[in-house]
């Protein structure tokens, strides 16, 4: 646990580039507040996000990583979104059995109208990554 | 249990006369190795196929070596040749051809499968220290992949060696939900206790006969190391992680990547895990059917997605 | 020259780089070393911070050459980077990594070390994104180097091909600096690239060109069409030579450029064998046709010198992977004559 | 001369040598391996794993960190970091792995000092064990490599298990200050003493069932390069680095730059000759583009290349690269082979020249 209160966790977002992305947009123009913790990677479909770009995150020092595509359905590429579910789910399951706090890695569906939503996300996904402290399992640091 | 050598001397058979045809390029089959452990032989010619051998001691998964030559670029001025390769499969490994058919790396036409039944094989590490010799398959010899291996008699095999298994209780996955028990803390100490063992001699990848990219990611210099060359637990973590990812689905637990590991991590845990929850989720099993569809290469609408936010 | 008797130059640096050394893997640890470990009181591996003071692009295209001066920062390390032509030194872009270059540049103790690098890998590419004032690291320098004084009384002929003329520039640089030009006899030098555009040095071929007691020769790249290479000038200004028979070359009087591959000018320029040495390096390709178009002269393998590379790490033969059979590239090497490298194992 | 000690005072030998880190073996999940310890190494133990080399030489070792600029992005010099000071104690080496540390010692003092390695093997102490117990076992091969399972090249002392105590040997200053510092910790050894150490080396010495017959080997090496021998004896291998990571006299390093965390060091690891991106060069090539290429380097290294470098054969035969090999490829095997192939191609030239004329 980050005994520093003025620590705060860096997250990294793949954000797919038909929703999410745009969605990102939408909650800024909108000029919601959401913490300022995420740096955002816009990928072309959340199908793009190879589980390992994940791992890299965390080994470079991410605290939390966030991937964000459409909604189940809606996918540009009709199903790039349904791969990604598969394969995060399973990187998901495996970060558990490892015991590397699966709470850092989430996948959430977020429209292009959904600024609300990634406004919570964001929000949410913070908070949850805040109370886990600084990730130091991939980076081998003192946490 | 079936007389080995009654096999064995088929598995001779049957080799001698699909090379004394020439149907056949060459033959893949096991021949005595030192101590107890069976060694690869590549057999050539008919006169040669009384060195193929069978016995417990016939651990290891061949179908690495048909992978690699269905992947091999012909050597300069070398003419393809189209004759087929024979190979000496176990149940268990003929579950790799059929996951390589599955992925197109190996075209049935190509190979000819002489599958035996199997009731189990020894684990060369129980050997350790004994007589070197023949040994028998008892609960103390039996490698742990046997223990909880559901498939007998091969699949895809030209011609089958020994009479029909009876398939035996479905596996439980016990060692796998023995981890799951744990708490976070307790499984995360357990796998950095393991993990931080590894000294990264990569045995684990360059034995499975699915790890067969041209070129790895763990080995990828340009235009960015993916993994760093050090030997610590992050990286070490890093690579387990992404390699069973990468088996994901595939893995049809063959055991060969735990048995040849020097240091003794239990890779088969990791393995086993995921091929536990793509069962549950998604009820995929590696090896099954080549018509089956690649776990990742395929997607249902249903899909359970509770993480998902 | 028979190995293990090459002769030495007389020490004038400090360091390890001056020591005798075994050439050919013949030699033990013993005797040699004990004066090395004296003088070795830094870590070998630790390398000397460097500023770039001038960049030049030599060759473009999607793998461009560029050459690269540095000026070591302290002043106290300068004499130990006072090299031999030929040895080579290794370039650390701090978090990148290192990368092994042959020394371009004419040896002195003023800490100025050149080398060109060709973009290929990721060191070399952060290389080719420096600036002027930026910082690389320095150590080296190591392995053996060309017997210039051994060859003091002979005919010189230097050969280049591509970038490969860069560890060959340290040794011509050295033969024709007004201090050493005496020692030596006729000097030729043969020089070829794919294009002008790519011919490298160009200033200093310039001024070569103006020396009288220097023969430049330079060529370009036949131009190529989907057979091959086309006959006729690539170029307007570089004409071509004799194809099908480059020895039968009528050279017009004074003409020193045309159009054809390094080992053909090579036949054209007939370079005589007679009490003479080639110093020629390149890549193991255009070495081997320039060797052969040599035999044809009378050359003997043991008149020609090259430098051979290998992937290298620690440069002072601990690290195990630049080995051509028992021939460490960085120890033994990187200055073999071509006889010595006829008898290498084939492992290239 | 010789010393005793007591199995049980070791651990308070151990609390006495307070400038020292001490490691020995340990049993971890089956597998021994070298670490920091307090006291006696466990009964029985074998041949560690990852070779004992690891301390002097450690798989992955910081070389340097990077110095900022005053920007804190940009890295712009190297400095060593801080080198230990205390000493360190290798307590219960093998015989065969403490001789092949005075193999490294030769290579990484060949012509330039390696600092890291020099500055870690100067400030170590080591203590030899007799092989007992499990040891040597079946795999042993050290006398066939001019080793014994109580040679004391390289050690400081030689320990020798007798049962509740050990017969002690001090063979250095360095191992006589170890005998001073313990004081009463040991004992003087008796006529007795003397007799059962003997007894037990000599048991040893009888137990070594492996022998490889190494007459001839480099002279056969000397005609078999390109020869088809490479291409049967590699079918099998997989590439992996099992048989050189574990060596105790491999040596081969990488040299890498690690950036985390906007931290830049350079470090070194272990690296192994039967990878591929051993000897890639940046352009794509390879000069040893196969397992068959990789493999004949590795055995012409250790019996022909580091023999004409430096004078040692690369091999002490402690057996792990048989052991461990996935694939059941044996080093003497292999070896001893190329004896037999090289005789017939002898033979075969001299049939053919015979038929010639």
């Amino acid at each position: 646990m980050a005994e520093n209160d003025s620590w705060e966790p860096k997250i990294i977002g793949f954000l797919c580039n038909w929703c999410s992305y745009t969605g990102a947009d939408l909650a800024g123009t909108s000029r919601l507040q959401y913490p300022h913790n995420i740096r955002v990677i816009k990928v072309m479909c959340s199908g793009r996000v190879n589980p390992q770009f994940i791992l890299k995150a965390f080994q470079e020092g991410a605290d939390g990583v966030l991937v964000s595509g459409c909604h189940p359905g809606d996918c540009h590429y009709i199903k790039g979104n349904y791969h990604a579910r598969r394969k995060l789910t399973l990187l998901h399951d495996l970060m558990d059995y490892m015991g590397i706090d699966p709470g850092r890695f989430q996948v959430s569906w977020v429209s292009a109208s959904e600024g609300h939503k990634f406004a919570e996300v964001v929000t949410r996904f913070t908070e949850q990554v805040k109370a886990l402290g600084p990730q130091t399992k991939f980076t081998g640091g003192e946490a | 249990m079936p007389d080995a050598s009654a096999k064995e001397a088929q598995v001779r058979d049957i080799a001698r006369r699909w090379l004394a045809s020439g149907e056949v390029r060459y033959v893949i089959g096991y021949a005595a190795g030192r101590g107890n452990v069976a060694r690869a032989a590549f057999v050539r010619r008919a006169g040669d196929a009384d060195r193929l051998i069978w016995n417990p001691t016939c651990v290891n998964n061949l179908t690495l070596f048909l992978r690699e030559e269905m992947l091999r670029k012909l050597a300069k001025g070398e003419k393809p040749d189209p004759r087929p390769i024979g190979i000496v499969v176990k149940p268990c490994d003929s579950k790799t051809v059929v996951e390589l058919v599955k992925e197109h790396i190996v075209d049935p036409a190509r190979v000819r499968v002489i599958g035996l039944t199997c009731e189990g094989v020894c684990d060369p590490k129980k050997l350790v220290g004994t007589e070197v010799g023949p040994h028998a398959v008892t609960a103390d010899t039996i490698a742990d992949k046997c223990t909880v291996c559901r498939l007998h008699n091969p699949l895809m095999a030209d011609e089958v060696v020994g009479d029909e298994v009876p398939e035996t209780v479905e596996d439980d996955y016990s060692d796998v939900a023995e981890i799951e028990a744990m708490s976070p803390e307790e499984r995360w100490a357990y796998w950095e206790r393991q993990l931080s063992r590894c000294v990264r001699c990569y045995g684990c990848r360059e034995v499975c006969p699915l790890c067969y990219c041209a070129e790895c990611v763990f080995d990828r210099e340009k235009p960015y190391r993916w993994n760093e060359r050090t030997v610590q637990l992050p990286e070490n973590l890093w690579y387990h992680a992404v390699r069973a990812m990468h088996l994901a689905g595939r893995c049809i637990d063959c055991g060969e990547c735990e048995r040849v590991c020097p240091m003794d991590i239990p890779i088969r845990k990791l393995n086993r895990y995921l091929e536990k929850k793509a069962k549950e989720r998604y009820g995929v099993e590696a090896g099954r059917s080549a018509e089956d569809a690649p776990t990742f290469g395929s997607c249902d609408v249903d899909d359970p997605e509770e993480f998902i936010w | 020259m028979s190995k293990g008797t090459r002769k030495r130059g007389k020490a004038e640096g400090v360091g390890p780089a001056e020591a005798p050394r075994p050439v050919g893997g013949r030699g033990g640890p013993d005797g040699a070393s004990a004066k090395v470990h004296a003088a070795q009181e830094h870590n070998v591996y630790l390398p000397v911070t460097a500023t770039v003071t001038k960049i030049e692009l030599e060759a473009g295209g999607a793998r461009p050459i560029r050459t690269f001066t540095f000026e070591i920062d302290a002043p106290a390390e300068h004499a130990r980077f006072l090299h031999r032509p030929g040895q080579f030194i290794i370039v650390s872009q701090f978090g990148t990594g290192e990368s092994v270059f042959a020394i371009s540049s004419f040896p002195n103790a003023d800490g100025v070390i050149q080398v060109s690098a060709m973009k290929v890998g990721n060191v070399t590419g952060k290389m080719h994104e420096l600036k002027v004032g930026d910082k690389v690291g320095l150590r080296g320098p190591y392995g053996n180097d060309f017997p210039v004084d051994a060859w003091k009384g002979k005919d010189m002929v230097f050969i280049g091909a591509g970038i490969g003329v860069s560890p060959v520039r340290s040794v011509y640089q050295w033969v024709l600096h007004p201090d050493h030009r005496k020692d030596y006899g006729n000097v030729t030098l043969i020089y070829g690239a794919r294009t002008p555009a790519d011919l490298a040095y160009k200033e200093e071929f310039a001024a070569i060109e103006a020396r009288d007691d220097v023969d430049l020769w330079l060529c370009i790249d036949w131009a190529f069409g989907p057979k091959g290479p086309i006959e006729g000038d690539a170029q307007p200004g570089w004409p071509a030579i004799n194809m099908k028979a480059p020895g039968e070359t009528v050279v017009p009087e004074g003409k020193r450029r045309f159009t054809c591959f390094v080992p053909q000018l090579v036949e054209v320029v007939k370079p005589s064998p007679e009490n003479a040495i080639v110093v020629t390096c390149g890549p193991p390709i255009a070495i081997k046709f320039i060797t052969q178009a040599l035999a044809k002269l009378g050359w003997t393998p043991s008149q020609i010198y090259t430098t051979l590379e290998n992937r290298m790490k620690c440069g002072i033969g601990k690290c195990g992977r630049c080995n051509i059979g028992d021939i460490y590239v960085c120890k033994h090497g990187p200055v073999f004559t071509y006889e010595e490298v006829k008898r290498m194992v084939n492992e290239f | 001369m010789a010393n005793t000690i007591r199995k049980d005072r070791i651990a308070q030998l151990v609390s006495r040598l307070t400038d020292y880190d001490v490691y020995g073996p340990v049993e971890e999940d089956g597998v021994f391996l070298y670490r920091r310890v307090t006291g006696p190494p466990p009964p029985g133990f074998t041949n560690s794993r990852v070779p004992p080399k690891s301390i002097f030489f450690p798989q992955t070792e910081t070389m340097m960190e990077f110095e900022k600029d005053g920007t804190g992005h940009r890295f712009v010099g190297a400095r060593e970091p801080e080198r230990a000071a205390r000493k360190i104690l290798l307590l219960g080496g093998r015989p065969c792995d403490v001789r092949a540390a005075t193999f490294l010692d030769r290579l990484f003092t060949w012509d330039y000092i390696d600092p890291y390695y020099v500055d870690k093997r100067e400030r170590a102490t080591v203590i030899s064990f007799t092989c007992t117990g499990p040891m040597p076992n079946e795999q042993c091969f050290c006398p066939s490599m001019d080793g014994s399972p109580s040679g004391t090249e390289g050690a400081d002392m030689l320990w020798t298990d007798l049962g509740d105590s050990y017969y002690v040997e001090a063979l250095t200053p360095k191992g006589e200050a170890i005998l001073s510092a313990g004081g009463d910790a040991f004992g003087k050894a008796g006529k007795k003493d003397a007799g059962a150490a003997k007894e037990v080396k000599a048991a040893a010495d009888e137990r070594i069932t492996r022998r490889f017959d190494r007459e001839g080997v480099a002279a056969a090496l000397e005609c078999l390069f390109d020869d088809p021998y490479w291409d049967t004896v590699s079918e099998p291998c997989l590439g992996c680095g099992i048989c050189t990571l574990l060596c105790p006299t491999c040596h081969c390093f990488d040299i890498n730059d690690v950036v985390r965390k906007g931290e830049g060091r350079r470090e070194r690891t272990w690296d192994t000759c039967q990878a591929a991106y051993y000897s890639l060069h940046a352009s794509g090539h390879n000069p040893r583009p196969g397992k068959k290429h990789r493999q004949r380097n590795r055995l012409y290294h250790k019996f022909l290349y580091i023999d004409r470098n430096l004078g040692i054969v690369g091999c002490v035969g402690c057996g792990r690269c048989i052991a461990n090999c996935p694939v059941n490829i044996d080093i003497i095997e292999v070896a001893e082979g190329t004896k037999t192939c090289a005789e017939a191609r002898r033979e075969g030239a001299g049939a053919d020249a015979k038929g010639a004329a």
